[in-house]
C-alpha cells in the first residue's frame, strides 16, 4: 500500500516539474521548487532513507528557498518571454528520455533484494558495524567512519564553495556583511508582530533541535550535515524576524569564518592524530585504547566538525546575499 | 486505518499541487506552500507509524519547525519586491 | 480497553483525514485567495490536531507521544501565524476580497 | 503488475533528469537554469535512493532485539546525504556567479549578455 503512495507521490513530483518548466514567474518557479524538496523528502522516507530525508528537510525547505529569494531580490523576478520553441532540443530530449526508460528494462525491480548493488559491500557495513563502531545508525557510521575520506572531500566542496560565495560576493568592503549597519526601514519583518513574537518562540527550539540532531546522530536519524543545516535555519528565522544586523550581532561574521575553518581543520586534525597514534589517517581505533571507544570519539568530533563548517558556510552566504541586498 | 488518513493527507497534497500550479497571486502560492509543509509532517507521521518505526518522527518534527521559515522569507521578500516597485513607479 | 483506544483512535484518524480533504477541496475550489485561506488555514488547524491525536493514542505512553505532542503544538503555533501573516500581507499589498455580484476576476 | 510498477521509479528519474536538463538548455535566464540544474541533481538523488530500498526491509538504524530484521542499503543513502548538502553549496555558488553577472550587465538573460559581450 505505501508503494502506491510512493508511486503517487512521484506522479506529483513530475507534475511539480513541468510546472517548474512552465513558469514564467520566477517567484513562483522558486515556491514550485520548495514543493518539489517536500516531495523528493516524503519519497525518500518512504524509500526507507530517513537521514536523507532530514537532510532535505533542512536544506530544502528553510535554506535553499531563502537563498534563491535573496537572488531574485538581487537580479529581477521575471524571465523574458521565450520567443522560439527548441525543436531540437525536444526531440533529442525526448528520445533520451526514451532510451533510458527501455534502458530501465533490464534494471532490477524496486526492492528486489537480489539486485547487484545490495550483493556487495553493503552487507559487510551492516553485519560489521555492531562489532567494529558499536553505533546504530549505520548510514553515520558509514559517513564518518568508513568512508572518512569520501565525506572529507564533501566538507571540501562545501568549504570552497563558501569561500567562493564570500569572494564573488564581499570583496570590496562597503558590501562586506562586516560593514552591515542597523537599518530600520528594511529590518526584516519587525512590523509584523504576530510573526516576530511566534518567531522569535521558534528560534530556540530549532537551535536546540539542530543539536539534538547533531549529538544525537549516532542513535537516531542525524549528523553534522543535518544539524548544520537546521541551525543555519534558525539563525535564518531570526535575521528574517529581527534584521540581518541583529542576528550578526549574535553570531558576527568573524565567528562565522572562525566556524568554518575550525570545523574544516577540527576534521583533519581527527585524521592526523590518527596518524600520529601510529595508525592510518581517519583510523579512530587507535584514537583511545579502547577501539570502539576510539571510534566513538572519533566520528562525534569529525560530525562536529562537519555541522561547524556546514553552519559557517550556509550563515555566511545568507549573510553575504543579505549584505549585497542592503547595499544595492 | 493509517493507510487512510495517509491516503486522505497525499490527495490533500495534490489538491495543493494544483492550487500552487494555478496561482493566480503569490499569495495563494503561498497558501499552498504552507498547506503543503503542515501535509508533509503529518504524512510522516503517518508513515512512521506504518512502518512501525516511530523513532523517525524526528523528520516530522523537522518539518514543523523549519515550514515556518519558509513562509516568511516569502512574506519578507514579497515585501521588499512591493516596495521597490513602487519606489520604480515613484521614478517615472 | 484496547479495542476502545483502537476504535476511538481510527475514528480520528478517518475524520482527520477527512477534515484535511475537505481542506484541500476548499483551497483549490474557493473564488478567491481569502476565502480559499479561510478553507485551508480551519480545516489543517482541526485536520492536525485530529490525526496526531489518533496517533497518539496508538503510541501509548512513550517517547512517540511526547514527539507527537511537540509537533502538535508546533504545528498549532505556526501555522495560524503564518496564516495571519499571509492574509495581512496579501491585505496591505491591495489585494481586494471576492464579492457577490461584483466581477469574478482574481 | 508488480513487475512494471517496479521501474515507476526509474522513469519518474527518466522524466526529471531530462525534464531539468531540457531547462537547462532551452530557458536563457540563468536563474531558472540553476533551478533545472537543481532538478537534474534531485533526478540523480532519486535513482540512488531508489537503489537502496531492500523489499520488507526498514531503514538502516539497527534496531535492538531485532536481529533477524532486514535493512535497506545504507551506502547510497550517505552517498545522497552529502551530496544534498553540496548540492546546497554549488547551488549559492552559481547564484552568487548570477547576482554579480547581474550587476555587470543589468540583465540575467543569456541571450542579452551575449548580444552585450559581441
Amino acid at each position: 500500500m505505501v508503494t502506491f503512495f510512493g508511486l503517487f507521490v512521484l506522479t506529483l513530483l513530475v507534475i511539480t516539474a513541468i510546472g517548474i518548466l512552465r513558469a514564467e514567474n520566477l517567484f513562483a518557479a522558486v515556491m514550485l521548487t520548495g514543493l518539489f524538496s517536500l516531495l523528493m523528502a516524503s519519497i525518500f522516507f518512504i524509500l526507507d532513507a530517513a537521514d536523507v530525508a532530514l537532510t532535505e528537510a533542512a536544506v530544502g525547505a528553510g535554506v535553499a528557498t531563502v537563498l534563491m529569494l535573496s537572488a531574485l531580490a538581487l537580479t529581477s523576478d521575471r524571465e523574458q518571454q521565450q520567443r522560439r520553441r527548441h525543436w531540437i532540443p525536444i526531440v533529442v530530449v525526448s528520445v533520451t528520455t526514451l532510451l533510458i526508460i527501455y534502458a530501465t528494462f533490464d534494471n532490477p525491480r524496486l526492492g528486489d533484494p537480489g539486485a547487484p548493488v545490495h550483493q556487495h559491500v553493503a552487507p559487510w557495513y551492516l553485519s560489521e558495524t555492531p562489532r567494529l563502531i558499536d553505533i546504530p545508525n549505520v548510514v553515520t557510521a558509514i559517513l564518518a567512519s568508513f568512508r572518512g575520506y569520501d565525506t572529507l572531500g564533501e566538507l571540501f566542496v562545501i568549504f570552497t564553495a563558501g569561500i567562493g560565495v564570500l569572494f564573488m560576493l564581499s570583496t570590496d568592503t562597503e558590501r562586506s556583511p562586516l560593514t552591515l549597519l542597523p537599518n530600520p526601514d528594511t529590518e526584516g519583518l519587525r512590523h509584523h508582530q504576530v510573526p516576530r513574537i511566534i518567531g522569535r518562540l521558534l528560534v530556540p527550539f530549532i537551535v536546540l533541535f539542530g543539536l539534538y540532531v547533531q549529538f544525537h546522530g549516532e542513535y537516531g536519524p542525524g549528523g553534522g550535515f543535518q544539524a548544520g543545516a537546521l541551525i543555519s535555519a534558525g539563525f535564518i528565522l531570526f535575521a528574517l524576524i529581527e534584521g540581518e544586523a541583529a542576528a550578526l550581532k549574535v553570531l558576527s561574521f568573524r565567528v562565522l569564518a572562525g566556524m568554518i575553518t575550525t570545523g574544516a581543520f577540527l576534521y583533519v586534525a581527527v585524521g592526523l592524530a590518527g596518524i600520529a597514534r601510529g595508525g592510518n589517517f581517519l583510523d579512530y581505533s587507535v584514537l583511545l585504547d579502547d577501539p570502539i571507544a576510539g571510534q566513538h570519539l572519533g566520528i562525534i568530533l569529525i560530525e562536529l566538525g562537519v555541522g561547524l563548517t556546514v553552519t559557517g558556510v550556509l550563515l555566511s552566504v545568507f549573510h553575504a546575499f543579505a549584505a549585497r541586498r542592503q547595499h544595492s | 486505518m493509517f493507510h487512510a488518513a495517509a491516503a486522505a493527507i497525499i490527495v490533500t497534497m495534490a489538491l495543493a499541487l494544483a492550487r500552487a500550479l494555478l496561482g493566480p497571486t503569490v499569495y495563494d502560492r503561498v497558501l499552498a506552500v504552507n498547506m503543503f509543509g503542515t501535509k508533509t509532517a503529518l504524512l510522516l507521521s503517518v508513515i512512521a507509524f506504518l512502518y512501525g518505526r516511530t523513532d523517525f518522527l524526528d523528520l516530522a518534527l523537522a518539518y514543523a519547525l523549519i515550514n515556518f521559515i519558509g513562509v516568511l522569507a516569502v512574506l519578507k521578500f514579497v515585501q521588499d519586491f512591493t516596495i521597490r516597485h513602487k519606489e520604480a513607479e515613484h521614478k517615472d | 480497553m484496547e479495542t476502545l483506544l483502537d476504535i476511538l483512535s481510527w475514528a480520528l484518524l478517518v475524520v482527520g483525514g477527512a477534515f484535511v480533504f475537505v481542506g484541500g477541496v476548499g483551497a483549490l475550489r474557493m473564488p478567491d485567495f481569502y476565502t480559499r485561506m479561510h478553507a485551508a488555514s480551519l480545516t489543517d488547524t482541526l485536520g492536525t490536531i485530529l490525526v496526531l491525536t489518533g496517533l497518539m493514542l496508538q503510541s501509548g505512553i512513550s517517547l512517540a507521544t511526547a514527539k507527537l505532542l511537540a509537533i502538535m503544538m508546533l504545528l498549532l503555533f505556526t501555522a495560524p501565524t503564518a496564516a495571519y501573516a499571509l492574509a495581512n500581507a496579501a491585505r496591505l499589498s491591495g489585494l481586494k476580497p471576492y464579492r457577490t455580484g461584483g466581477n469574478r476576476e482574481q | 503488475m508488480m513487475q512494471i510498477l517496479g521501474l515507476y521509479n526509474y522513469w519518474v528519474f527518466a522524466i526529471l533528469l531530462m525534464t531539468g536538463i531540457y531547462i537547462v538548455i532551452s530557458r536563457t535566464n540563468l536563474i531558472k537554469k540553476l533551478i533545472g540544474m537543481s532538478i537534474f541533481q534531485s533526478a540523480v538523488f532519486l535513482l540512488y535512493i531508489t537503489l537502496d530500498k531492500v523489499e520488507g526491509g526498514t531503514a538502516p538504524i539497527l534496531q535492538a532485539g531485532a536481529p533477524e530484521q532486514l535493512y535497506s542499503n545504507p551506502l547510497p543513502q550517505v552517498l545522497i546525504l552529502t551530496a544534498i548538502v553540496v548540492g546546497i553549496a554549488t547551488l549559492s555558488l552559481g547564484l552568487a556567479i548570477v547576482v554579480r553577472i547581474s550587476e555587470a550587465y543589468g540583465t540575467i538573460e543569456e541571450d542579452q549578455i551575449r548580444e552585450m559581450d559581441s
